[in-house]
């Protein structure tokens, strides 16, 4: 337990859980069959990137660049939410689904 | 204290778990709510407090409420079922697994390689308020991305009104 | 000095931008256009004929700029005993061909522009004397060409043009790298053709490809050589040829086979050999086998051929074959023989497009055996005397029959060719296409014009005044040069000589 | 006097220019600027053989510069080429000039009445007057470059002229195979001319002679055989192919598809002469080479058998003149190759005067009745006398009856034949076939007078139309007769008695003289003479013999009808059945590639299309190649454009096709696709860090 | 505040630009008729020449500034005026385009000015944040952009599956950013370099990593294997001029970011003004495999299709593979040969595009048939394709063709990479069968009507106006050549 404990307070801890987040991200976005869903995964990568800068500012660094650069990157992610969802509100406007595989009208 | 942060820890990555699982995309917004409440708390570990507050702030208030508001506006709206029809997950889930498996080599080499600051020195970071020193930050090297951030802001939300508003 | 090889390469440039700029309902206007700005150019060749000096090996009417500092390009024209008598081809034929082109309804602007576009790539290939400036006159000349096969083509032009363009661009893109390359394993670095050839810059330098250390002067000569053998065409790089000539329109292939094919063989001549003689003697028997099998395959296509066009076509591939064969040889005869063929075939193969292109205006077809087995033509010698006439010159001149042309270049080639031990055994394989040509052309000759008239052209109309006359300089040149071939052999002996001291 | 001599070839040129350019629009379709010019020859010709007879020999040579290569010193492979033409006047030169000047105008004047009122009369007189032209051309020529381009065009005047009634497809078919089956000699008569190049780097006649004299060129090899004997072989190659022998005869018969003064000027005097004429002008190269000449007396010796005996079932009375040609000239051939070549020479030119009288005379019944076939002639004895008479001189001439020329050549062929064999132990059957063909010779000869000038006529309406012709027709006829006769051309026959009955030996004399200039003047060593004198004298008997028995059977059987030649027929059966379709040489080069085809591409044939199956059985020379370029061709097509060019292109599409089964439109597979990249890409990077 | 004020100087372009962005807000409130007419085009280009002529002014001097944060260098200003003259011709393009409603073009000009400063941001970024603010100001508006005609499903799907890949490749590069700030602890180039060098080829899977991430996202804007399978889709989608625009703009600061990134973090300068790899990288391998599947995938995806948009979608695909060519020597010529090929590129890409928007508002259509006999009916517009069409292929006297020789010619010249230059040249001879598709159709096949179609003087100027350039510049190409070597000469 104690072992557990140190670790998860220590660099790695907070590292493990970003990459955990980060697959899970990854696994989200590919599975995601509902178009929300994939923005869902999309998030979750964003919050393994902010994870591992926090953690980096504290650990390796001792600055807060780390921390600004995870501001940024919320941001953003709320600026491309808007815009995500806005484009999926068009999407359902036109067809009427949220699936994101009835978007395949231009391949080949 | 450490118990928290592991337990914040465990709550993030099962509400990720659930976000990644969940067949009903509704649970899954209100999970990843969840998840980013775990974050915020680990941040506030890490010595981010002004991040932990921004992180409740726009992610748990912000992004995640838009992407409910989103989805109980979609889908009531137009009746369609909130059970989230799967796509294939064997290959996804190998891909998840791979670059998980990756990550933690690299990461783990990483770790073990990069110098070590004293525990001092963390918890004098942690134990240090950000707020000030953000703002700080913000108005004076990171003059450049933040008002650069507000022309992306403008340029996303003219575009999302532009996109969302009704013709 | 006044710059007469760029002058002769822009007029039709000038002339292309005029004809643009004329009114389109005016199609008569056009055509006089274009046949005065290609006299000029044909005055100025015969200038240039007449104050060629034939006892120098060494670059005339030399125009030499700067022109990309940065890569040392110059602008450099110049032409040598090699170059001029495919310029005076280039000027003929082209003027020939406008006249020929009378025939030509839509798009009567575009058309005559594109030839004079046309000109002046053909023009710049043989005078450029700096790689880069070739490499450019030669992609140039692709481009008017695709459109005049592919707009005013025959059936299946579409197909012919891209082929064309496709096999073509495929060569010179090789010839791109070899450029290049050149360029950089060149010391000092440069385009210069005339530098390159100096000292044997590229013997000894290897490069790596695939993990093989390859010398470096092989593997140019070989980019080189396929990038010319396409437009001779070498086999197995000649089956856009058929295709391209059956398809387009009589004036596009008699440029095509009189002018365009040449500048292969110009190019392995102005390249290869001087730039790469190692490389060239080390690829000679190579060469000779390809044109072994050229003069072969092409003339046993050509029996095979029902189509009249396409016979013909294909018998510029077996004579290109004997322009290979003579060039292979390094004897004085053999390439001697193999500039002088290539000058020649440029003339006789002409004349059997125009003549072909004759009788498809009348008849709408071509077919010596029609593709259901009936007869095409029969017997039209009844009716056509003159058109008759004509073409059995041309057709024995083609065949190599003494007296005509094509005799004294064949012959010098194997003669040249013969001389050399290396190559008897292929001579006499080779000598094989003598028999064949004889067989095809008259075999074609008796089921087109001998034999009983098929009634259905009867009323087939004699050549008028207009085709005669385009076909009667090529018909004096190949009488004369059949009887006395030094007006031409003078113009590039010296070069020659000069040539073919870096091979023995 | 050599300049001037260019003249003799010159007028019959500048006649071909005018009749073909102008020819139709003058007067007469212009036949008399043709005749003219071809007398202008003759008169030219005249006073240089007039200054052999009186003088006993000539000589003159001049020489142009043609072209002038630039290059090296001589002996390496840039050396400068110069190739000097011009013109060589000996005694040889000097008889051909007066024989193909005077055949040609006699012909000339023939044809004036022969072909008067056919269409493209004009055209008929140029091509003659080109032929005339490069014939004295060759014979002009000092150099083999000049003889190969008027031995060409000849082939070239042959071809236009079998193929004169252009609308008649067996003239065209023959005009082809004509052509073509010469081309096939041509050709690698042309290899020989590059070798000569090659090893002396000249063609000029007196430059080869004096080269051989002093032996250079031994030891070089072409492919693997001394130069001179590769050499030597191509032309006779060119003869063969020129002069009909075997295996290159089969296009001489059916050339008599041409007018008949064609097949009197050129099939019979002149331009078939010229191999031979050829291999007289090549004899030192040829006696250099020793193994060329056995097998140039063989070949000549079997051609005249070979061709004699068809000529003997032939019913077509320009067809046994033909193969009569065919045999004759395989005696001149024989008589170079067994050394005799002052004899073949002059078989040469007597076979001219009468071969070329006998062609006349039956262009001449076959005016008056229109038909070529003897069994629809007949008892013409009569009607055309003249004819007759003359036909008979030549026949008796041919025959080998003493006092005729036909006899002091042949004999003499047949003697040096003899002293071959007897020198040479075991070469016995060249003076066999040489007298067996003498005495067939007689047979069918004497057989194709009593067909059509003896008996009843068999065609009574043809008979009744039959009558004399002019005189522009007769005269001729009656010059070439007369020339039939042996005092012209006298000379020792080898017998002392009849030696002195001639009373001149001009063309011994000008013949010795020729082979002084050749370097092979011979002196017989006092043995040798015997041998000779013995061969000479048993020759004579025998030839005399077999002549005289083979008019003996023909009277028996065509006059008298003693025997029954339909009962001998089918005594010989299948022998007959091999000679009347001429021992299948047609259907044999057929043959061959219908094998070929049906073995090597059996399959093919059946996936391509039957065409190729049925063009086969077309006849003419061009079937040969008929299979290959079908295959070719369509390998062409299919394999090399299809397979090679489009396949190309099929597999680059195809692989655009593959790519863009990635490209599926659904964003989450292209995000699995691109992961699936990354982890490989990392994998990689893993690998490469261990 | 005065070295603040300093620091907002050097930026005097993208704050022109701003400035110009809120001028069009103003004037949108206070005149809402100025919407529809072509005033708000004008703007637009204003913005684009005065920004150029601040460029000009603050590019003389070289300088790293906001604290090493952004660079103002010959390579920034280069790319300046690239996006610059990029954003003004594509408004032309837009404004004249019925693809691009008239009541919406405020919002385009809104949207078209916030991309140019983030492609800015992109070029002059040294330092990661920036780098993603621009790389993220660009492709959240994009998405945008492609989904410009709201109505349009095709348009809508455009948007959605950029959003989707984009949103993905960028979450993917933060990440790698995460892990080199971790690595180096530094965000800055410079330090980020000399953290990479003090390691001594002691390299990690963790480099590998964040190195494959950041590449991921930035081939995706560049749009290279393996992350261009958003681009046909989303080229054929989007509306024409602002297909037009993606092909060229976002994409050259895709590349002015990845050769920054590239020659400043991962590189190190030789003395000869060369570069070499970072010790331990193998870059240059990797980059030619990567450059080889590029135009292959690209050229021959392009092979089967009909679509004019989709076929030139692929072949800006193929561009990209050439252009990376150039790098993989990672020397002088190389880069310079990029910089060359990017001139080249946006004037001929953006012309085939412009052909095709005007074709597109003629017939409603963009595959192949729709262009069938135009270039008959309009010989100007017919023209200019082929000009532009033979530059795409790479034929001589066209500034394609230069681009391609110093491609190749940067690579024959370091020896090593032959068989990047066979597979090069050979898939140019693949282009050009399905380039020549398009030639085909304008000019071989004959119109089924005889319609008489007038190009509108608007469009000819503009088509001309690109199609010169693409000339000259395949003649002479003196001045740029020497302009990009002073470029690449300053590079900090």
């Amino acid at each position: 337990m104690n072992h557990l404990l140190s670790f998860s307070s220590s660099l790695q801890g907070y590292l493990a859980v970003g990459a955990i987040l980060f697959a899970l991200g990854i696994f989200c976005v590919l599975t995601r069959k509902n178009a929300i869903g994939i923005l869902l995964g999309i998030e979750l990568i964003l919050n393994a990137a902010g994870i591992n800068f926090v953690a980096f500012s504290k650990f390796r660094t001792g600055l807060i660049d780390g921390q600004i650069v995870a501001l940024f990157i919320m941001l953003i992610a709320a600026a491309e939410a808007a815009v995500a969802l806005a484009v999926i509100l068009r999407f359902y406007r036109l067809k009427q689904t949220i699936d994101a595989d009835e978007a395949s009208i231009l391949r080949n | 204290m450490d118990l928290v942060l592991l337990l914040a820890e465990i709550f993030t990555v099962a509400s990720a778990v659930i976000v990644a699982f969940h067949p009903n995309i509704l649970y899954a917004a209100v999970f990843l709510l969840f998840a980013f409440c775990g974050v915020a708390v680990m941040f506030l570990f890490a010595g981010a407090d002004f991040l932990a507050g921004a992180q409740i702030i726009i992610y748990v208030g912000g992004v995640t409420i838009l992407i409910l508001f989103a989805i109980m506006l979609t889908q009531w709206l137009y009746k369609i079922k909130l059970v989230d029809i799967r796509n294939k997950m064997l290959l996804p889930g190998v891909l998840a697994i791979g670059i998980g498996f990756f990550l933690y080599r690299a990461l783990h080499q990483m770790a073990l390689s990069l110098p070590k600051l004293t525990p001092e020195a963390l918890d004098k970071f942690t134990a240090t308020p950000k707020t000030a020193l953000m703002g700080q930050a913000l108005l004076g090297s990171y003059l450049l991305p933040f008002e650069a951030i507000t022309i992306l802001l403008l340029g996303a939300l003219v575009g999302a009104v532009w996109l969302a508003r009704p013709e | 000095m006044f710059p007469i090889l760029s002058v002769m390469t822009y007029i039709p440039l000038l002339g292309m931008i005029i004809i643009l700029a004329l009114p389109r309902n005016n199609p008569n206007l056009v055509r006089w256009v274009a046949v005065g700005v290609t006299a000029i150019p044909l005055a100025l060749g015969v200038y240039l004929y007449l104050s060629f000096d034939r006892s120098t090996a060494s670059m005339q009417f030399v125009e030499q700029f700067d022109w990309i500092k940065p890569f040392n390009i110059q602008y450099y024209m110049g032409i040598d005993g090699l170059s001029i008598p495919m310029v005076l081809l280039t000027v003929l034929l082209t003027f020939l061909c406008v006249i020929a082109s009378w025939g030509i309804e839509t798009g009567v602007k575009g058309y005559y522009a594109m030839f004079l576009f046309l000109e002046t790539g053909m023009m710049g290939v043989f005078c450029a004397l700096d790689f880069f400036l070739f490499f450019v006159f030669w992609e140039i000349m692709l481009l008017p060409m695709y459109f005049l096969i592919g707009i005013w083509g025959g059936k299946e032009k579409v197909y012919a043009a891209i082929k064309f363009f496709l096999y073509t661009l495929f060569g010179s893109v090789l010839m791109l790298l070899v450029m290049v390359g050149m360029y950089y394993y060149s010391e000092p670095h440069t385009f210069n053709l005339l530098q390159l050839a100096q000292g044997h810059m590229f013997v000894g330098k290897t490069v790596v490809l695939f993990g093989h250390q390859l010398p470096v002067d092989k593997l140019f000569w070989i980019g080189l050589f396929i990038g010319f053998a396409i437009k001779v065409p070498v086999w197995p790089f000649h089956t856009w040829l058929p295709w391209a000539h059956v398809e387009a329109p009589t004036a596009v292939s008699v440029i095509l086979a009189g002018v365009l094919l040449k500048m292969g063989t110009y190019g392995i001549l102005r390249m290869n050999y001087p730039i790469l003689p190692e490389a060239t003697l080390w690829a000679a028997e190579f060469m000779m086998v390809l044109g072994i099998i050229n003069i072969l395959y092409g003339a046993f296509c050509a029996m095979a051929q029902k189509d009249l066009k396409k016979l013909v076509a294909y018998s510029s591939v077996s004579h290109m074959g004997y322009v290979m064969v003579g060039m292979a040889s390094f004897t004085t005869a053999g390439v001697n023989g193999a500039v002088l063929q290539m000058f020649n075939h440029g003339t006789s193969t002409a004349m059997l497009f125009l003549l072909v292109g004759v009788i498809y205006d009348r008849a709408h077809h071509r077919w010596i055996v029609k593709p259901d087995g009936s007869k095409g033509f029969g017997g039209i010698a009844a009716v056509v005397p003159v058109y008759t006439g004509i073409m059995a010159i041309a057709l024995f001149a083609s065949l190599g029959l003494p007296g005509l042309s094509g005799f004294i270049s064949e012959a010098l080639v194997f003669l040249g060719a013969f001389s050399n031990p290396r190559f008897q055994t292929y001579v006499v394989i080779g000598s094989l296409g003598i028999l064949l040509g004889a067989a095809y052309l008259l075999w074609m000759f008796m089921r087109v014009f001998l034999g009983p008239l098929n009634e259905e052209y009867k009323d087939l109309k004699d050549m008028n005044f207009r085709e005669v006359f385009t076909l009667m300089p090529l018909c004096a040149l190949v009488i004369v040069l059949g009887v006395y071939p030094m007006p031409v052999l003078n113009l590039m002996g010296s070069t020659i000589e000069k040539l073919l001291t870096l091979f023995s | 006097m050599a300049q001037q001599a260019l003249l003799i070839a010159l007028f019959p040129l500048i006649a071909f220019v005018i009749q073909s350019l102008i020819g139709k629009k003058l007067p007469r379709h212009g036949d008399f600027i043709s005749v003219l010019a071809i007398l202008g020859s003759l008169v030219v010709a005249t006073p240089i053989f007039m200054k052999l007879i009186t003088e006993g020999h000539v000589f003159d040579s001049f020489q142009v510069t043609w072209m002038s290569l630039r290059g090296a010193e001589a002996g390496r492979l840039n050396s400068a080429v110069t190739i000097v033409i011009g013109v060589l006047i000996n005694n040889l030169t000097a008889i051909m000039l007066l024989m193909v000047t005077l055949c040609a105008f006699l012909i000339h004047l023939f044809s004036v009445g022969y072909m008067h009122g056919e269409e493209r009369y004009h055209l008929f007189f140029a091509y003659i007057s080109l032929f005339s032209a490069a014939m004295l051309g060759l014979v002009l020529s000092d150099n083999l470059l000049t003889f190969f381009i008027c031995w060409e065009l000849m082939g070239l005047c042959s071809y236009l002229l079998i193929g004169f009634y252009y609308k008649k497809p067996s003239a065209i078919n023959a005009s082809i195979k004509a052509f073509m089956t010469t081309r096939v000699g041509d050709t690698l008569f042309f290899m020989g001319i590059a070798g000569l190049y090659y090893i002396y780097g000249t063609s000029n006649f007196m430059s080869i002679y004096k080269a051989i004299e002093l032996g250079t060129g031994h030891g070089v090899t072409i492919l693997g055989y001394p130069a001179l004997a590769f050499i030597g072989f191509m032309v006779l190659m060119g003869t063969i192919g020129k002069s009909a022998q075997f295996p290159l005869h089969v296009w001489l018969p059916d050339a008599m598809e041409g007018p008949t003064p064609v097949s009197a000027l050129i099939h019979a005097a002149t331009m078939v002469a010229a191999g031979v004429f050829l291999l007289i002008r090549m004899f030192p190269l040829l006696e250099a080479a020793h193994v060329v000449l056995p097998v140039v007396a063989y070949v000549g010796a079997i051609t005249a058998f070979l061709a004699a005996l068809i000529a003997i079932v032939q019913v077509d009375i320009k067809k046994v003149l033909a193969y009569s040609t065919i045999s004759q000239l395989g005696y001149m051939v024989m008589g170079v190759g067994v050394g005799a070549f002052s004899a073949g020479f002059m078989h040469l030119i007597t076979h001219a005067c009468f071969k070329a009288c006998l062609f006349l005379c039956s262009g001449s019944v076959i005016h008056s009745v229109h038909t070529q076939d003897m069994r629809e002639m007949g008892g013409l004895k009569s009607k055309m006398p003249i004819t007759f008479a003359t036909m008979f001189i030549a026949t008796l001439a041919i025959s080998g009856v003493p006092g005729f020329s036909g006899f002091v050549s042949k004999d003499r062929i047949l003697g040096g034949a003899l002293a071959y064999s007897m020198e040479h132990q075991g070469h016995y059957l060249i003076p066999f076939l040489g007298f067996a063909t003498a005495g067939i010779t007689a047979f069918y000869m004497f057989r194709m007078i009593y067909m059509t000038f003896f008996g009843h006529a068999r065609d009574e309406h043809k008979h009744h139309h039959a009558h004399e012709q002019p005189f522009t027709m007769t005269i001729p006829l009656m010059v070439l007769a007369a020339l039939s006769f042996a005092i012209v051309f006298a000379g020792p026959t080898g017998i002392e008695s009849i030696d002195h009955v001639m009373p001149v030996k001009w063309f011994d004399h000008a013949l010795e003289g020729v082979q002084v200039e050749m370097g092979i003047a011979e002196h017989l060593s006092p043995e040798a003479e015997a041998v000779h004198h013995k061969a000479h004298g048993l020759a004579l008997i025998i030839s005399l013999a077999v002549a005289g028995l083979g008019i003996f059977l023909s009277s028996i059987t065509y006059l008298k009808h003693l025997l029954s030649a339909e009962k001998f027929k089918r005594m010989a059966g299948p022998l007959y059945n091999l000679v009347w379709n001429k021992y299948f040489f047609d259907e044999f080069y057929l043959g061959i590639f219908i094998k070929k085809g049906l073995l090597n591409f059996n399959q093919m044939l059946a996936t391509f299309d039957d065409k190729v199956v049925d063009r086969i059985f077309v006849d003419g020379w061009r079937d040969i190649a008929m299979v290959t370029k079908n295959v070719i061709g369509k390998f062409d097509d299919l394999v090399v454009d299809r397979l090679m060019v489009d396949g190309t292109a099929d597999v680059m599409s195809g692989g655009g096709w593959v790519l863009r089964q990635f490209q599926t439109g659904k964003v989450q597979q292209y995000l699995v696709l691109t992961v699936m990249v990354i982890i490989v890409a990392l994998f990689f990077a893993n690998l490469g860090l261990k | 505040m005065g070295e603040t004020l300093h620091n907002v100087m050097l930026l005097a372009p993208e704050v022109c630009i701003t400035l110009f962005l809120c001028l069009l807000f103003i004037v949108d409130g206070l005149f809402p008729s100025l919407r529809s007419n072509r005033f708000p085009m004008i703007l637009t280009v204003v913005a684009c020449i005065a920004s150029m002529i601040l460029t000009a002014k603050v590019g003389k001097t070289p300088a790293a500034y906001f604290g090493g944060m952004v660079v103002n260098d010959g390579f920034t200003t280069f790319f300046r005026y690239l996006f610059f003259f990029t954003a003004a011709v594509s408004s032309y393009v837009a404004f004249g385009s019925k693809e691009v409603e008239a009541k919406s073009r405020i919002e385009f000009s809104l949207l078209l000015l916030c991309v140019t400063v983030g492609m800015s941001l992109m070029a002059s970024a040294s330092n990661l944040l920036v780098l993603y603010m621009g790389i993220e100001m660009v492709s959240i508006i994009s998405f945008v952009m492609a989904g410009f005609r709201r109505d349009n499903l095709r348009s809508n799907e455009a948007s959605f599956k950029y959003l989707v890949f984009g949103g993905v490749a960028s979450a993917l590069m933060i990440y790698g950013f995460s892990l080199i700030y971790g690595l180096t602890g530094s965000l800055n180039y410079s330090q980020i370099a000399a953290s990479l060098i003090a390691a001594q080829g002691n390299v990690g899977l963790i480099t590998w990593l964040a190195l494959v991430l950041i590449y991921s996202g930035l081939a995706y804007k560049i749009s290279a294997f393996p992350m261009h399978f958003w681009a046909p889709d989303v080229y054929e989608g989007a509306p024409t001029p602002i297909t037009a625009f993606f092909s060229v703009g976002p994409k050259a600061a895709g590349f002015a970011a990845l050769l920054r990134i590239l020659l400043t973090v991962f590189a190190v300068k030789t003395g000869d003004g060369n570069w070499k790899a970072v010790e331990g990288l193998s870059l240059t391998s990797i980059i030619a495999v990567i450059s080889a599947a590029t135009m292959i995938v690209g050229n021959l995806s392009a092979l089967g299709q009909t679509n004019v948009k989709r076929i030139l979608a692929y072949s800006s695909i193929a561009h990209v593979g050439y252009m990376l060519m150039g790098l993989v020597t990672l020397d002088r010529s190389g880069i310079t040969a990029i910089i060359f090929y990017l001139i080249a590129y946006c004037a001929m890409n953006i012309g085939a595009f412009w052909v095709v928007g005007v074709v597109s508002n003629i017939r409603g259509r963009e595959d192949l048939e729709a262009f069938r006999g135009i270039g008959w009916s309009m010989p100007v517009l017919g023209t200019c394709m082929a000009i532009f069409i033979f530059s795409l292929t790479g034929i001589p006297m066209f500034s394609g063709f230069i681009g391609k020789f110093l491609i190749f010619g940067s690579v024959i010249k370091s020896g090593g990479f032959l068989w990047l230059a066979l597979l090069g040249v050979l898939n140019s001879v693949v282009s050009l069968y399905y380039y020549v598709k398009i030639l085909k159709s304008m000019w071989l096949d004959k119109p089924e009507t005889e319609e008489s179609l007038r190009l509108p003087f608007y469009h000819a100027v503009g088509l001309v106006g690109l199609a010169i350039p693409t000339i000259v510049l395949g003649l002479y190409f003196t001045p740029i050549l020497e302009f990009a070597e002073k470029t690449l000469a300053t590079l900090l």
